[in-house]
């Protein structure tokens, strides 16, 4: 099985990504830059974090702009799993693959720091090795991490299951204190927090279990035994 | 800014004319205290600069660490304090760009970076108020956005910068031996600048650095670009993956003129070079602001025309600029045209040997009587007192500062910042612990003794972590040192840290000295940053819970020696007495028994003890575990001294051990077995930090209250008072 | 053709938090005891410098270029143009 | 006493570069073929509700305010303070 992992111009948690992919997960990984297009034949993308052009204007939007967004919408057409993480959830937003929009923190500082997330939909490709509820333990790092939408986007949310994950506690200010959510079909998830900054013992001190549920989902959706 | 007189003669007979206009402005540059180092270059000889694991190679701006496995590590420190005590968030972000490119240049990844910030009163001063806060949103702003977690520093509030800011980086870089940069240079070579344009930002920074801020030039205003420094990171390792390149260098303080005089001389060629090659940002720069701007985000590669063409397609891919400026020569002439027409035509040896000074010292007449101590009106609320240290600007939690930065980016962190120092794992399975200090108030009172405590504090708080110090980096920070007062603390301090460094073997990879701090009233007090790095062969010490019933050991003698301490400074308002003093051989006993005790597993965790001494460290464990804990003064190993002596004395060399019960026997033969000094002085459990003096209850503070103000009244200073 | 000066300001719309505006009122404004401001709102502003036949084609181009590569997230913000001659 | 608003615009000074203006110009702008756009130029705006006797002493107010509470820095920034009827 193959992931794409998009690379944009200043992302900079691409070699994270990538490396959890590969060393932890074993699976078959691949760079894509943005300038071009995705093959055919790729099973999953992820879009990783950093500072796509330097978060100008706001954060997401230049990269959202860019030829490969063309090749990801076609793909969450085809519902292949596709997965932003913080800048990368910002792009997915700022192109229309996700609703909302990611404004800046209520306390309008980049906060780096451990928080927990609730699972709150767990029949996405990405979460459905986790119980329903559930507690994750993960770093967020961001300026332009509150989600934000109306009422009644947030109904629809509501409604058809799209919140993915929500914070345990108020941490920046989030609508309904929302950290991921998904599309409409459930392929396409985006979230601020890393759990690619999670997932190995040696540098999650609380529990690095939960948020390797993340990527063993990806494994049991692609049916493939770890 | 020119050059004096004497040396404007001196250039003449060197090169037996009268320079070119641009001439005088490369050697202007070049000679200048910040890129010649004509002041301290000397002097600096004395520090010892090889070792078993020291790689050193022509040209580096950074040292290089063999770390084993085919790996190397690379650090070194910069600062950026004039710039930063008029632009703070300019000046601090363009700071960690250009210690970052000292770590590109060598070939390696840059993986860390560290901040040591300093300010004057912010309780009181408004100025230093926003300042810092500037100077945080700086260097959040360009190290988040590249990608490198900032995983340390320090902060420090004191008077003498009123005004002014010390704003000091430090970068780590980590990569294959094989793939170092060689710096070499063959016969068809070509010169490429690569990265942002050069436009007349940042013109005569160097030399502003090294004047005070009086005569500032305050056209000499960085503005950050952090997304292009990213671009040039990544285009620079792909090309350094297709060994692309043969010699390079950073464009920082004195820009062009310096990049490639110092490349050429450090290479042993020349450098013909043409200024209407450069790609600019404005069309109508003058040759001479071409060559002097230092514009950042910009690097010099020596290539030659076929690995050009690769190279270019790099650039291309990340919409970098990257211009063929000139090309190698062999006659050790540093060639500059405009078009046609020749500019400068110097030699390369002229222009990066600025005469060395023989500076005067003389030992400054305040030093007689400063250690001398006063007699205080008795105190007697301690648990006000601690409370009011815990609380202060200098002693409080700095999460306010390193909540802002990026940790956790590039997934190596694994002792996080907010305790000592911070560890990150490497590719070969070991563990790379690192930390700075400085403190001022030491180095005030006795700038040797001061400068050797920064240095073992530093040591102490990588000791912490199970690391053993493998290399150092100093910044060497003082006023103008044409005062001979001021020159005499900076040999001092030198003397001390290479004694230090001599005495223990960790040698000095890199360093910087930053001269001329001088405030509109007045000199800095001496201030010297430390950096030290440590290896970790196995496990790193990670530090467990803190739980009921575990006991508390302390390693090391309490002396008394508060001079230059926050309780006598921030509470007495007292700036004199004895400044604490690193007894070398107890330093080095305790070093080993505390690495020895984490490598057999026997602490839960270790904690060094330092500002704010006993009392405030004590404190620290309480507050990071949410434990109490109740101290007997009347155990703690040293001089018989009275209850404030013992709680706030800053004696170096002492260390927390945190033990299980069932661990203490093993513990306590291996401390006897090293005959180091130490004590079980109290016991974990309940929820108040508390100590008592022969039974008698001297502090008793709620830990959970505590720590609630002590996490938040930085913050709340910066943010809302 | 001629040059004009196109003013692009980019605000919340109504209803929508400024938090960055609130922030400047009440950690500095007012704690300075500026007690006759009542209300400061952030903004972001682009001028663009753009060839066009008039000022109307120039207002209308920028409009487009600001619908076609979101300048501004409508779900949050809207945006002015003003144009003004070179 | 009425009321008035002021708008304050933070840019950087000429001369001084605009990273973030020339990203918006290069990377979004250009790259969707608007190519009539020759510049970008990125500011910050706050727009103050005032209370003053007249337009002269509001926008001093204004201006002692920025400059007190410094919410630019003269020496990168260029400010300009316009005073509008409310
Ligand atoms: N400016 C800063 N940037 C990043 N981390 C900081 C900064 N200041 C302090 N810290 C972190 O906060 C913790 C406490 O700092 P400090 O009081 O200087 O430690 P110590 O007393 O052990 O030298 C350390 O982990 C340090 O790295
Ligand atoms: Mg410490």
């Amino acid at each position: 099985m193959k992931v794409g992992v998009v690379v944009f111009p200043g992302s900079n948690c691409d070699r994270d990504m990538f490396h959890v992919l590969t060393d932890v997960f074993h699976l078959d990984a691949q760079y894509y830059w943005h300038d071009k297009g995705l093959p055919e034949n790729i099973d999953a993308v992820i879009l990783p974090g950093g500072f796509s052009y330097g978060d100008r204007l706001r954060a997401g939007v230049i990269a959202a702009h860019s030829p490969v967004i063309k090749d990801v919408q076609k793909m969450s057409e085809k519902g292949i799993p596709i997965l932003g993480v913080c800048n990368g959830f910002q792009i997915l937003v700022e192109s229309g693959l996700l609703p909302g929009v990611l404004l800046k923190n209520d306390s309008l500082n980049f906060m780096c720091e451990w928080t927990d997330l609730i699972v709150e939909n767990n029949q996405t490709p990405f979460t459905n090795q986790f119980e329903l509820n559930q507690k994750i333990p993960i770093p967020i790092a961001n300026g332009e991490g509150k989600y934000f939408a109306d009422d009644e986007t947030l109904k629809s949310l509501q409604k058809n299951n799209q919140i993915v994950f929500r914070y345990s506690d108020v941490v920046n200010g989030s609508s309904n204190r929302i950290a991921g959510v998904c599309n409409e079909d459930g392929n396409v998830v985006g979230m601020m927090p890393h759990p690619e900054r999670a997932v190995e013992s040696e540098i999650n001190p609380i529990d690095n279990k939960p948020s390797s549920l993340i990527f063993e989902s990806l494994l049991e959706q692609m049916g493939v035994k770890n | 800014m020119s050059l004096e007189s004497q040396e404007l003669d001196e250039l003449k007979t060197k090169i037996g004319r009268d320079p070119t206009s641009t001439e005088l402005q490369i050697v202007a540059a070049e000679w200048s205290e910040h890129c010649s180092y004509k002041s301290s270059k000397r002097h600096l000889k004395m520090l010892p600069m090889t070792g078993p694991l020291v790689i050193t190679e022509k040209g580096y701006d950074s040292g290089v660490l063999d770390v084993g496995d085919g790996y190397v590590v690379t650090a070194h420190i910069e600062s950026h304090n004039h710039p930063s005590a008029v632009e703070p968030f300019g000046g601090a972000a363009t700071g960690v760009g250009g210690v970052i490119r000292d770590i590109l240049s060598t070939g390696t990844r840059p993986i860390a970076l560290f901040d040591g910030l300093r300010f004057g009163n912010i309780e009181k001063d408004k100025q230093a108020k926003w300042l810092f806060k500037n100077a945080v949103s700086g260097i959040s702003a360009y190290g988040n956005c590249l990608g490198i977690p900032t995983i340390g520093g320090e902060v420090e509030f004191d008077e003498c910068y009123k005004n002014y800011a010390l704003v000091d980086v430090a970068a780590v870089g980590f990569g294959k031996k094989e793939n170092l940069i060689k710096n070499h240079a063959q016969k068809g070579d070509v010169v490429v600048l690569l990265g942002g344009a050069t436009g007349r930002d940042g013109i005569g920074g160097s030399q502003f650095a090294s004047d005070s801020l009086e005569s500032e030039d305050r056209s000499a205003i960085q503005i950050p670009d952090p997304f292009i420094e990213k671009l040039i990171i990544e285009a620079i390792l792909e090309a350094r993956n297709q060994k692309l390149i043969h010699a390079m260098k950073d464009l920082g303080g004195g820009g062009l003129s310096c990049a490639v005089s110092e490349t050429a001389d450090s290479l042993g060629i020349g450098i013909e070079m043409d200024v209407t090659k450069v790609h600019t940002r404005e069309s109508d720069m003058h040759p001479d602001e071409i060559m002097v701007s230092e514009s950042q985000e910009r690097m010099l590669i020596v290539t030659n025309l076929e690995k050009l063409e690769k190279l270019k397609i790099i650039c291309e891919k990340f919409n970098i600029q990257c211009s063929v400026i000139g090309h190698v020569t062999f006659d050790n002439l540093m060639h500059v045209k405009n078009g046609e027409d020749t500019i400068a035509k110097i030699s390369t040896d002229v222009v990066t040997n600025a005469t060395l000074l023989d500076l005067p010292s003389k030992k400054p007449a305040y030093l007689e009587t400063i250690e001398d101590e006063k007699e205080f009106p008795l105190l007697e609320n301690y648990s006000e007192i601690l409370s009011k240290l815990l609380f202060s600007p200098n002693i409080s939690s700095k999460i306010w500062v390193y909540g802002q930065y990026d940790h956790e980016v590039g997934i190596r962190t694994v002792v996080k910042p907010g305790v000592d120092a911070s560890v990150l794992r490497l590719d070969n399975g070991k563990f790379l612990s690192a930390k700075i200090d400085g403190n001022p108030k030491h180095c005030y009172i006795n700038p040797r003794e001061g400068a050797i405590g920064c240095f073992e504090e530093a040591c102490r708080n990588v000791v912490c972590t199970g690391a053993k110090p493998i290399g150092m980096l100093d910044h060497l920070q003082f006023g103008n040192p044409k005062d001979t007062e001021i020159f005499w603390t900076f040999l001092e301090s030198l003397k001390g840290l290479t004694d230090f460094a001599n005495d223990f073997e960790i040698p000095c990879v890199g360093g910087k000295v930053s001269l001329y701090n001088e405030t509109p009233s007045g000199s800095i007090k001496p201030t010297p940053v430390i950096g030290v790095l440590g290896l970790i062969d196995k496990t790193p010490m990670i530090s467990q819970k803190i739980s009921e019933n575990d006991c508390l050991v302390i390693l090391g003698d309490t002396k008394n020696e508060l001079g230059g301490s926050e309780y006598f400074e921030y509470i007495h308002k007292f700036i004199g007495g004895k400044c604490p003093v690193v007894n070398f051989v107890d330093s080095k006993k305790n070093m080993k028994s505390v690495l020895e005790i984490i490598q057999d597993k026997l602490v839960k965790s270790v904690h060094d003890c330092s500002k704010g001494g006993l009392a405030v460290a004590v404190s620290e464990l309480c507050m990071t575990n949410n434990v109490g804990c109740s101290v007997s003064l009347e155990k703690v190993p040293g001089e018989s001294l009275p209850t404030d002596k013992i709680l706030f004395s800053e004696s170096h060399s002492r260390y927390l051990l945190i033990v299980e019960k069932n661990k203490l026997e093993h513990l306590k033969s291996i401390l006897e077995k090293n005959n180091t000094s130490f004590e079980i002085i109290g016991n974990f459990g309940g929820n108040s930090i508390s100590f008592s003096n022969n039974s008698k209850p001297v502090i008793d503070l709620l830990v959970d209250k505590t720590q609630k103000v002590w996490l938040s009244s930085l913050e709340e200073l910066v943010m809302h008072a | 053709m001629a040059t004009f000066n196109v003013q692009v300001t980019i605000e919340n719309k109504p209803g929508i938090s400024d938090p960055e505006g609130e922030t400047i009122l009440n950690d500095l404004v007012l704690r300075g005891k500026y007690d006759s401001v009542s209300k400061i709102k952030s903004a972001k502003m682009l001028r663009f410098t753009i060839e066009e036949n008039s000022k109307e084609s120039a207002q209308l181009k920028v409009q487009e270029i600001c619908d076609d590569v979101r300048i501004f997230n409508p779900l949050v913000s809207k945006v002015t143009i003003d144009v003004f001659d070179a």
